[in-house]
């Protein structure tokens, strides 16, 4: 029993389709104001976890400890004038934002989030390929990136750019092969033996996941693991920002809210790939006892990867471009494809 | 036929500590060549200096090398103790050597942190800033000033040593030894940093020599160059230090070196508190109510291992209570004339890395 | 062969040795056959006559010691063929006391504005006449004497 | 919620709300030029901590600051860049002149290169004077900028 027939039957009185399209619309709706919740928290979580690894205190004049900073912060984005630079492609530039920040909002709606116990399934999208759209829909989101920096024509946004598209091609294909074998382990069940349906859905590949991927193929939740952080694009790898270096980047142009939405797409990417890694790697919203508690056992994981994540990004110095090309193909790719073949094998030690 | 891009770093950057304007000409990523703007912070100190009497020009040199002030100060009044004929007592001399070791580890703080943020780091900066704070509280303590000081008087120094600012840098030092390692791991267990900093920014010997660089950038070319110990000034004699080489000659050995004088440093500041001696902490000639009276004849040069290197003054007197004419010799802007040979072929990411290496401080350079 | 005019000793104990204008270059191939290096070098405003004092050093003796030269019109011979310290400390010298290094490729101003009037450090430069800067769109400065013009 | 403000302009409700925003989140840029740069970012770092007050994030855009702290001398060849890279930044935006060389040209003040305040160049809100100000000082300086944002203080 899941919220969405819930959501169908309270709404029955409208009739069938009616109904149905009202529960989709509220679930919707529902996931989006979590997730908005959520990047608030997770920003203010940031700061504050930055803040004490740093040895200060972090934002606590705002609100009390200082929780309405985020909102503060997105109060007088929303008030800045809007600048546009001279020379700008126009159309590109508008939508580049809008293109990194709703490719982010998709994502977390097609994203499985278990039980929670009087609520029932709390997934939105019920389909059997969303592991194909979910990477589908990452693949738009660098797309964002990439016509925001060209279409400034500034020098610094264009080298960060460039930088960008060089870590793209470098990481992707690694991490989509050790998605591969992620599909190919969880093709085969444990329990029977048999053959599964629904491998290519993450709700399906969680199923499955009877035992936590990460321990079957190590090599693969590192690879994985990796590419999630070179996909949100911190540090180490944030070689298309590297405020050091351009200023800022791809985003060197933008102001106000404009500038909002990639900080937020920021964010967005480290929760996302978190969520990822955890449905994939670590048994999702699988836990210890009954799932009735599967949502709660998800975000734990998540907010155990969040924190990981931070402390990479604060602790490590930016690698040099060449240096992560190399390390994309001579040691990612590589490791993604012996894992592949590790995976291979294993799924026929199970038949 | 490549084509090249022009890419401006400065004059106002996150991380060229401070503002000159490099131009650098690119082809995609790679450097070809770096035009150097200088002048953005050029504050007439010389003319300044001409101006004013002998005491009130300290505070032009405080504002030099504006993180390593003790020693700007220490050079100008070397040579104008010498020209005005006003020799500091010997416990001057241990409190001014004491002074300007402490902001030695202050500079060297700074210059770490910066470093980390260059490459991307972000809490290194925060842990050197927290230990750079303590090493003001001393400064307020003595000085009254944090950062300016304006401390050293011709021929002393302006307030003495209590017990209270003896036992706080003793305390501070015995902290600091495990803190400072403690910031070093962070820098050194991460590979990542060895990779941006290894191979790049080489700077051979004899480059080194023909530009006149000095400082930690010519003993990490393997050069046992150092003011300190080759022309001893204060009383550099009477410790026991080492000068750390390096034979890497990149920008990773200048940052060994750095961190390795940072622990010198510590064993000097702790055999001079064990040496200072009592007794009067000015010469009574340059006391204050004498100071507008002060007269100065003759020419004088006197040099100093600052932070980034050689610092030398030039001071020539007239026979009036006003200089005829200071000049300084920057050790920042001998290091930034190398920056354009020695950055052909980088990366952008190491030619920030190698400018956080050298670490050149605009104010020594535009003056 | 070059000529010592004189030979003392500064406050510091430093040795400073003086050398005509004609036999500067020659004195300075001199010393950097002997492995000195130059380290900086200084111009004074004698108010009759220029004066440039060179500092040499020898990293393997460790000796240092100030060369002096003076000059009636302005005009010394460059040393960047030398040493190339002296690139950015002759421009250094000729922004701010005027002295013009003949030979050196590059003589523009370091730390001033192209078109500044005057050399600073001269003893007979005027501070009352501000002089005040500006830039066009293009990153180009201009000076004026006017202070609607600039800042 | 109406209220008569000063001059009998109205302020409303979402005014207020922006102006409460604007004062709790100034992106202040990093405009260090001198020596008070130090102390600007040791007002950044861990003994003052700027970002308890909002201003957490320095960014290196002027496209993304509000708050420009001017920290050091401005020389004359440095004023027209301090003006374009004021212009470059979104409204609403703020000027703090940080030390007195750049309130009046301190020290310096006899000198031929550098301008008599960085006032002549662009407008500013708060000056914090010192040589240079300590960053307990310019934390001052910001949360003066805050009240004012605010319309708080008695003028």
């Amino acid at each position: 029993m899941n919220l969405l027939f819930k959501l169908h039957q309270w709404f029955s009185f409208l009739g069938n389709y009616a109904s149905y399209g009202i529960a989709y619309l509220i679930e919707t709706i529902v996931v989006l104001a979590f997730v908005a919740i959520s990047f608030i928290i997770l920003i203010y979580v940031f700061r504050k976890y930055m803040a004490r690894i740093q040895l200060r205190i972090g934002p606590n004049r705002v609100g009390k400890f200082g929780l309405l900073q985020l909102i503060a912060d997105a109060l007088k984005l929303m008030g800045k004038e809007s600048i546009l630079p001279k020379g700008r492609d126009d159309m590109a530039y508008k939508i580049a934002p809008i293109i990194t920040m709703m490719s982010i909002m998709v994502s977390f709606i097609i994203i499985p989030y278990g039980g929670l116990y009087y609520f029932g399934n709390l997934t939105t999208t019920h389909s059997d390929i969303t592991l194909i759209l979910i990477f589908g829909i990452l693949s738009i989101m660098p797309i964002g990136e990439v016509l925001g920096g060209i279409s400034t024509r500034s020098n610094y946004a264009i080298l960060g750019t460039l930088r960008g598209i060089a870590k793209d091609v470098s990481f992707e294909v690694p991490m989509l092969i050790s998605v591969l074998a992620i599909v190919m382990v969880s093709s085969r069940s444990f329990v029977t033996g048999g053959s599964t349906y629904n491998s290519l859905s993450l709700a399906g590949i969680v199923t499955n996941e009877i035992i936590p991927y990460g321990i079957i193929e190590p090599l693969g939740l590192i690879v994985f693991f990796i590419s999630m952080i070179a996909r949100a694009s911190y540090s180490p790898f944030d070689l298309s920002e590297s405020d050091s270096e351009l200023i800022s980047g791809s985003t060197t142009e933008y102001g106000g809210m404009r500038f909002g939405l990639f900080y937020i797409g920021l964010f967005g990417m480290v929760y996302l790939g978190s969520f990822l890694v955890s449905l994939l790697y670590l048994g999702g919203y699988n836990g210890p006892v009954s799932s009735y508690f599967g949502f709660i056992f998800l975000l734990i994981k998540v907010i155990i990867l969040v924190l990981i994540a931070f402390l990479i990004w604060l602790s490590l110095p930016r690698m040099r471009i060449d240096r992560f090309v190399q390390f994309g193909w001579k040691y990612l790719l590589p490791l993604a494809v012996i894992n592949l073949i590790y995976a291979g094998f294993f799924v026929l030690y199970i038949r | 036929m490549p084509h090249y891009t022009e890419l401006n770093i400065g004059p106002v950057h996150p991380s060229i500590h401070g503002i000159f304007n490099f131009k650098l000409i690119l082809n995609e990523e790679i450097i070809q060549d770096v035009k150097v703007t200088l002048g953005f912070l050029h504050r007439n100190a010389e003319k300044l200096s001409e101006l004013n009497l002998y005491a009130d020009n300290i505070i032009f040199f405080d504002r030099m090398n504006y993180i390593d002030a003790m020693n700007m100060e220490l050079c100008y009044l070397m040579s104008v103790e010498k020209i005005t004929g006003i020799e500091p007592p010997e416990r001057a001399q241990w409190i001014r050597m004491i002074m300007v070791e402490l902001n030695r580890l202050a500079a060297r703080l700074v210059g770490m942190g910066s470093l980390g943020l260059d490459l991307g780091m972000l809490t290194p900066f925060f842990h050197a800033f927290k230990e750079r704070e303590k090493i003001q509280r001393i400064f307020t303590e003595a000085s009254g000033g944090r950062q300016e000081v304006n401390y050293f008087s011709i021929g002393g120094v302006y307030q003495d040593f209590t017990e209270k600012i003896i036992n706080d840098i003793r305390n501070f030092i015995d902290q600091f030894k495990k803190n400072l390692e403690d910031m070093y791991n962070m820098f050194i267990h991460s590979e990542i940093f060895w990779q941006r900093n290894q191979g790049i920014g080489i700077i051979e010997p004899e480059l080194a020599f023909d530009y006149g660089v000095t400082g930690p950038a010519i003993r990490a070319s393997g050069i046992p160059y150092d003011v300190r110990k080759d022309a001893p000034y204060l009383f550099y004699d009477k410790v026991n230090f080492d000068i750390p080489i390096s034979h890497q000659k990149d920008n990773f050995g200048r940052f060994m070196i750095k961190v390795e004088e940072m622990r010198q440093s510590i064993r000097i500041i702790e055999q001079s508190l064990d040496k200072i001696n009592d007794g009067p902490f000015f010469n009574p000639q340059g006391k204050k109510s004498l100071m507008l009276r002060i007269k100065g004849n003759g020419e004088a040069f006197s040099r100093v291992e600052s932070d980034a290197g050689e610092f030398g003054v030039y001071v020539k007197g007239d026979n009036t209570t006003k200089p005829y004419r200071v000049h300084a010799r920057s050790p920042g802007l001998r290091n930034l004339s190398l920056l354009p040979v020695i950055s052909k072929g980088l990366m952008i990411a190491d030619f920030i890395a190698v400018v956080g290496g050298l670490d050149p401080v605009v104010g020594e350079v535009d003056r | 062969m070059y000529k010592i005019v004189s030979d003392e000793k500064d406050k510091v104990g430093m040795r400073v040795i003086t050398v005509d204008k004609t036999d500067l270059i020659e004195a300075m191939t001199d010393f950097k056959n002997k492995g000195y290096y130059l380290t900086c070098l200084n111009g004074n405003d004698m108010k009759d006559h220029l004066e440039v004092i060179y500092f040499l050093h020898n990293f393997d003796t460790n000796d240092y010691f100030a060369v002096k030269t003076s000059t009636n019109d302005e005009h010394l011979p460059s040393l960047t063929k030398l040493f190339k310290v002296a690139e950015w400390d002759e421009r250094e010298q000729y922004d701010l006391m005027g002295i013009i290094f003949d030979g050196h490729d590059d003589l523009r101003r370091i730390f001033l504005p192209d078109e500044w009037v005057g050399h600073p450090l001269r003893k007979d430069y005027d501070l009352k006449k501000v002089q005040y800067v500006n830039m066009d769109s293009e990153g180009n400065e201009h000076v004026s004497f006017d202070e609607k013009e600039g800042s | 919620m109406m209220k008569t403000g000063e001059l009998g302009v109205k302020t409303t409700t979402l005014e207020k709300a922006l102006e409460w925003g604007r004062s709790n989140s100034l992106w202040p840029l990093t405009m260090g030029l001198a020596c008070c740069a130090i102390e600007m970012m040791a007002m950044q770092a861990s003994d003052v901590d700027i970002s308890r007050f909002g201003s957490e994030i320095f960014r290196n855009s002027p496209r993304q600051s509000d708050l420009m702290i001017v920290a050091g001398t401005t020389n004359k060849r440095m004023a027209p860049r301090v003006k374009r890279i004021y212009e470059e930044m979104p409204y609403p935006k703020y000027v703090i002149a940080m030390g007195v060389c750049v309130i009046q040209g301190g020290p310096y003040v006899d000198g031929y290169s550098v301008v008599m305040g960085v006032d002549k160049v662009i407008p500013v809100d708060v000056y914090v004077p010192g040589c240079p100000p300590t960053p307990q000082a310019l934390t001052y300086g910001i949360i003066t900028l805050q009240k004012k944002i605010r319309n708080e203080t008695d003028r």
